[in-house]
């Protein structure tokens, strides 16, 4: 598995090529792509500066795909998530999991992005019209990371 | 002992300081007794960092309850609820 | 939306970047790309070949982003599914949802990849050290199918 | 009237042809009439195409029911379970 924080941006494909090379036991990838929309809460979004906790940002990426790996059989996974000053339409996360079958790749990807978005120290700042505001965080992301909470284990090879 | 705080993004901006190192009372120490400390400076600190208000505490890096003891050295990060992704 | 059914590769970037190509509302991409493995039910697979019902194949996946459609609040969705000769570590599929927020893209790509499993006229010859066999339908892919069929709408924006 | 009438994959290989034009009856028909008329052929024909079979039925290229009415000039597809994706 691999977290990478960084400011470049990056190519979808060749993420996701180098991350299956040589591994012909992989049948399935999900991968999520969060990208920067235009407007939010009503304002129209010209920009967003994302900070982040640089001592920690890697180890609490590290510790949520380690749990999704416990949570299911899957081959491998790759965080990467950009810090600095993004544009509408830029790409500031991706999140793939592979593994043999679909249930697997689709559950353990939605989990990782999940919990990213509730225990991964990143804050996003926009600017707009009325200047810039730091993003407040949403309730309804609490929740998505929380029912994961009381799920069992879900079947192997679903 | 004293530990390292460091304070980032709204907080951060709130509170006027990205970092500092705190001295604290040799007896048992942990978040709560952090918190109140800071909390005693008044002003912004006791607003901000209010236990009604929702921020969050990390301690060397990992998620941290109020409950968490503090040691001589400690990195303790205090933030707002995280919004990446 | 699109449905494309082809022998050639595609390229995962230029197709999503396509995609998304000047739309500033879109915020989240869900994308689920199956390949060929290189085992299966215990035999080493040396390739592939893809049969499908041509004057039915794009009419079925129509069909499927449509009711994905009304069942989430998405963007657009792409779905490609390649046919003939294939090799392992071959991509077999595609299937990308754009919306404005994450859990409808997650859940609306992963209705259509288990809709395609059960509804859509393709087939699977194995080329094996015993032979050639056709794949049998999994009984585990009509679960994940019909599990979404006593689903209420999931929440708009959740 | 009569119907067009398609087989894919190992349904193809089994009963050895991809696509047959076939009279039926003028009173009103449907995918069980069409079925009981194939199996009426015998040998693999009844065997492949028995009611314990897993075999999936189209009717112009929609999937269809034992219930489903025929009228002349229609397209149906008989084949297995599909295992794409």
């Amino acid at each position: 598995m691999a977290v990478r924080v960084q400011e470049a941006d990056f190519d979808l494909s060749a993420e996701i090529n180098a991350f299956r090379a040589g591994r012909p036991e992989i049948g399935a990838v999900a991968a999520f792509v969060g990208l920067v929309r235009d407007v939010n809460l009503g304002s129209t979004v010209s920009g967003l500066t994302l900070e982040h906790y640089p001592a920690m940002t890697q180890k609490a990426l590290l510790g949520i795909v380690a749990e999704a790996e416990q949570r299911w059989e899957i081959i491998d996974a790759l965080v990467i998530h950009r810090v600095g000053r993004l544009q509408p339409m830029d790409q500031i996360v991706l999140v793939a999991v592979a593994s043999a079958h679909r249930g697997e790749a689709f559950h353990a990807c939605e989990f990782i992005m999940d919990y990213l978005k509730t225990q991964a120290p990143f804050w996003k700042q926009e600017q707009t019209p009325e200047g810039a505001r730091w993003v407040e965080a949403k309730e309804s992301d609490n929740g998505a990371a929380a029912r994961w909470e009381n799920l069992l284990t879900t079947n192997k090879h679903e | 002992m004293s530990v390292t705080v460091l304070y980032f993004a709204r907080l951060r901006e709130a509170l006027g300081v990205a970092q500092e190192l705190i001295a604290l009372p040799a007896h048992p120490a942990n978040v709560a007794g952090l918190l109140d400390q800071l909390r005693a400076r008044g002003g912004e600190w006791q607003t901000a960092l209010a236990s009604t208000q929702p921020y969050r505490v990390a301690v060397n890096q990992d998620m941290a309850e109020i409950t968490t003891p503090l040691h001589d050295g400690d990195e303790v990060a205090i933030f707002p609820p995280v919004t990446g992704g």
